[in-house]
């Protein structure tokens, strides 16, 4: 429980509780933002340099645009929504229980962790390698994959009638 | 006498020997916070003046181009022109629209500024400065470089003006489209160096044979990667003809169409500073960083080498800017995807080839090889996306 | 409290808020966010385990928990886009991402 | 080629960037405050008042008729006809403008005013850089300020000014002859030489003795029209 985590831990909380609860679509999306560079940075905390800077790349600079694009595309200007559900209280007791739960869980069952073991080396060199032999499998199954949800998004997201018009 | 007795490598060095002298002044305990402090202040400096005078560089340079003189009334040949905007841009009044939405208004430029200087933690100015030698440095920087598209479409959403959310979508897809290519350009060096750190990029082509240096941009692949990448970076730090997001006949200045004063010029300083860590990258990458461009030039101090071969890129951004009108919006979509893309891809491709071709006696081989496997679909490409619809010779039925 | 707990724990917060907005939310978009939201919990106790667990060196298996994180970012990138995808195209349907009203197939 | 159009342009660009060091013609910009670029006899911008003579208040061709009042398309002449009759050129008795202010913040510089003025007397300048601090009562020029000699209609624009000088020595050379024909024969004042500037003044300035106001038919209505329709400028509410 250093400093830095703390920080980092609450910008994290902060952020992602803010985008849970703010009612602007788009300032949602831009607590997330934040909450996700802390993640990020958590991750560098944790000595995981390429998975930190992955995070930013994909999460704020593609994720966070999608989903703002989307909320743009969707937004009523003249619709007044209520920003939660009829039954939210269902569902923030069930969150609660969750989290109740999870955090028994793990003050039980992992008390008995070393707290400082010597940080494991993950260079580039090192993932990349593991990536083309030992995890060679995965990669291409989640290039397919990729390339898969590329083009079905663009199929499902284009307009019918663009679509006729093209063909 | 001090001066004689600074040999080549001490004036290499100067800087570095300067902060280590400055750090021993400094207890101990505060030694890390100084060494941080002592390594930004001289990045915070030194590319904020690159970006004065570039600009009176550029509008000199342009006007020239133009058969006309550009800035020459403030200072000696116009040269404190950048003076005498800053202290405008200061001094103006801070107009903020009443519709904004004004945190995300006021964090925009912040967030910008910010992202544009992060990029220059991992850029080697010289041997042995560098802010932090990351392993993963080539990530870290567009990394960084995709908080720019975020900050970009804060600032045209929160300014609630047609114009500037019409901006932001426009820089967003085209920094979008064009973050692709410029990353997988920059793959090829990273095969070839089998690093992501600068640093060690920097040094894998450090050596000469002969007079001449080893930097990729001397390979079929680097020449090409280079050139797609320059492209890339053109429409990643919307330069002219790539400049559509602040299309001034259109849309008139983009998404900070709505910012005035201070905050205008940091968007203009946020965009400057890309394209110098833009083109700094593509030194790095292709040009050999620091290093001097023939073997018997080494005694000039490395970061003076940096700052020439980046002025040089300026320069060209320059002359680019000066020549060529701005693209439509549906070319440079089809640009990015259609010929880009493929170029790149095909690039890496014969990066590969390139390594596992044999060197030696067959090296004219290698290369006629891999200029035909690179040229051949370039000329295809081009051609088949040529535009074969022919243009009407116009008629007016209301003018005569 | 050890270093590790904490982590966890933290993985555990974000999991629960992330599961309380997908729950709560009447905006599709927003609902999709909080189901990334508990992906990246995820992500980060993997991480924190690959940080702190017991791994002997030179294990092949030594960076599972990075493989793991990274594939599980790349899967996550592709679920958001198909996701918001899905969203735009029920809305061109429906006009209205409020999930409350997209009830047409309620008896 | 592929890429020949922007290696064309790319040279043309270089080309006159480093032309504009040899060559002065690559640089056609004036350097607009010192140089001026030399006008076109046409040039017109804002309308002044012609005067004849070295006396501009006496000397003044308008009779305050109002014709360019009504007919300024932005309405930005604002004449408050006078009370009294002063002789004019030729000595007859009109009236002048007591007040006569043209805002050329307002003026659309169309010209016509000069069209419509049957006596000459209202021209177009040339006289374009006209900065000032004050921007309400800055630009809102009275007859003063407006009023010219003939000679520097002379100078702006020699051949219109000497075309307007003779049509106007020939009416008056016409009108004295039916005076003299008419009344006792009297030797006509002006002779009507070509240039015909300095005669008429001399014997305008003269008999000044005012021919004590007949105040003829509608005395105090003139002034109100006009600033009904200009009231709404800010210039001329002090």
């Amino acid at each position: 429980m250093t400093a830095p985590f703390l920080i980092l831990a609450a910008l994290a909380v902060a952020g992602t509780a803010a985008a849970m609860g703010l009612r602007n679509g788009v300032h949602c999306v831009l607590a997330l933002t934040v909450g996700f560079a802390a993640l990020a940075a958590l991750y560098l905390q944790l000595g995981a340099q390429f998975v930190g800077f992955t995070q930013i790349m994909v999460y704020v600079g593609a994720v966070a645009i999608l989903a703002v694009f989307a909320i743009m595309m969707t937004h009523h200007p003249g619709l007044i929504e209520a920003p939660f559900s009829r039954n939210w209280l269902w569902g923030a007791v069930i969150a609660a229980a969750v989290f109740a739960t999870l955090a028994r869980a793990i003050s039980l069952g992992t008390a008995s962790a070393p707290s400082a073991p010597p940080e494991p080396s993950a260079t580039v060199n090192q993932i990349g390698d593991a990536l083309m032999h030992r995890y060679i499998l995965p990669l291409e199954i989640v290039g397919l994959l990729l390339t898969a949800a590329l083009i079905g998004a663009v199929i499902i997201a284009i307009d019918p009638k663009d679509r006729e018009e093209s063909e | 006498m001090i001066a004689a007795a600074l040999t080549t490598q001490d004036v290499d060095q100067i800087f570095v020997l300067i902060k280590h002298a400055l750090l021993a002044c400094v207890p101990a305990a505060l030694q890390p916070i100084a060494s941080a402090v002592l390594s930004i202040i001289p990045i915070l400096v030194a590319f904020p003046l690159l970006f004065a005078i570039t600009t009176v560089l550029e509008r000199k340079g342009l006007g020239r181009m133009q058969n006309r003189y550009g800035p020459n009334r403030v200072g000696p040949a116009g040269f404190f022109q950048p003076i005498a905007d800053g202290i405008k841009s200061l001094t103006k009044e801070d107009v903020v629209p009443l519709s904004a939405d004004h945190a995300v208004h006021f964090l925009a430029p912040i967030l910008l500024v910010i992202a544009a200087f992060l990029g220059y933690a991992v850029l080697p100015i010289g041997r042995n400065m560098v802010l932090v030698n990351l392993n993963a440095g080539v990530l870290f920087f567009f990394a960084v470089g995709s908080v720019v598209e975020l900050s970009v479409f804060m600032a045209g959403w929160s300014s609630r003006s047609k114009y500037s959310l019409l901006g932001a979508m426009r820089a967003i897809a085209q920094m979008i489209s064009y973050e692709v290519p410029l990353v997988l350009a920059s793959v090829v060096v990273i095969m070839q160096a089998g690093s992501l750190s600068l640093v060690t990029i920097v040094e894998s082509q450090s050596g000469y044979t002969g007079i001449f240096p080893h930097w990729y941009l001397f390979t079929p692949w680097g020449i090409a990667g280079f050139i797609l990448f320059m492209i890339a970076a053109t429409a990643e730090s919307n330069r002219s003809p790539f400049d559509l997001p602040e299309g001034e006949s259109e849309i008139i200045a983009g998404y900070f169409i709505e910012y005035s004063g201070f905050k205008f010029a940091l968007f203009f300083l946020a965009e400057y500073l890309g394209m110098f860590a833009t083109s700094s990258l593509a030194i790095t990458l292709f040009l050999g960083g620091w290093a001097a461009p023939l073997s018997f030039l080494t005694f000039i101090p490395s970061y003076v080498w940096f700052f020439l071969k980046l002025l040089v890129l300026i320069c060209f951004f320059i002359w680019i800017r000066g020549t060529l009108p701005r693209l439509r919006m549906d070319q440079l979509m089809g640009f990015a995807w259609k010929f880009i893309l493929p170029m790149a891809l095909l690039n890496i491709f014969v990066a590969g080839l390139w390594r596992f071709l044999p060197a030696g006696p067959l090296n004219s081989i290698r290369w006629l090889v891999c200029i035909g496997v690179l040229a051949a679909p370039c000329i295809v490409l081009s051609f088949s996306l040529k535009q074969k619809k022919k243009l009407l010779v116009r008629t007016y039925h209301f003018a005569e | 409290m050890s270093s590790l707990q904490s982590y966890l724990l933290l993985s555990a917060l974000l999991f629960s808020i992330g599961l309380a907005g997908a729950l709560t939310r009447r905006n599709a978009i927003l609902v999709l966010i909080g189901i990334e939201l508990m992906l990246n919990a995820a992500n980060l106790n993997f991480i924190a385990f690959w940080r702190f667990g017991p791994h002997p060196a030179n294990r092949p298996d030594a960076l599972t928990g990075i493989m793991f994180a990274i594939f599980s970012i790349a899967v996550a990138a592709a679920e958001a886009a198909v996701g918001l995808a899905i969203i735009l195209a029920a809305y061109r349907h429906s006009r209205t991402t409020d999930l409350d009203r997209m009830n047409h197939l309620k008896g | 080629m592929i890429g020949n159009g922007i290696l064309k342009g790319l040279a043309e660009t270089a080309r006159n960037f480093f032309g504009s060091y040899v060559s002065k013609d690559r640089l056609t910009t004036v350097q607009y405050p010192e140089q001026h670029i030399p006008q076109i006899e046409a040039t017109r911008d804002f309308p002044f008042l012609v005067y004849d003579g070295a006396d501009w208040e006496s000397g003044m061709r308008c009779v305050a008729c109002q014709i360019c009042e009504k007919e300024c398309p932005p309405k930005c002449i604002l004449i408050t006809k006078s009370t009294d009759k002063k002789p004019d050129a030729v000595g007859k008795p009109q009236f002048y403008p007591a007040v006569f202010d043209i805002d050329i913040s307002v003026c659309m510089s169309c010209q016509i005013c000069v069209e419509v003025c049957p006596f000459d007397a209202i021209k177009m300048d040339v006289q374009f850089d006209l900065p000032t601090d004050d921007r309400f009562g800055g630009l809102l020029l009275d007859r003063h300020k407006l009023a010219k000699s003939n000679e520097y209609y002379h100078q702006i624009h020699p051949t219109e000014a000497t075309a307007v000088d003779t049509a106007l020595a020939a009416e008056r050379a016409k009108a004295a002859a039916a005076k003299a024909a008419a009344a006792t024969p009297k030797p006509a004042a002006p002779a009507a030489p070509a240039p015909a500037a300095p005669k008429p003044a001399s014997s305008t300035a003269t008999p000044a003795p005012a021919p004590v106001a007949p105040m003829p038919v509608k005395p105090a209505e003139p002034p109100i029209k006009p600033l009904a329709s200009e009231s709404s400028k800010p210039g001329e509410t002090k």
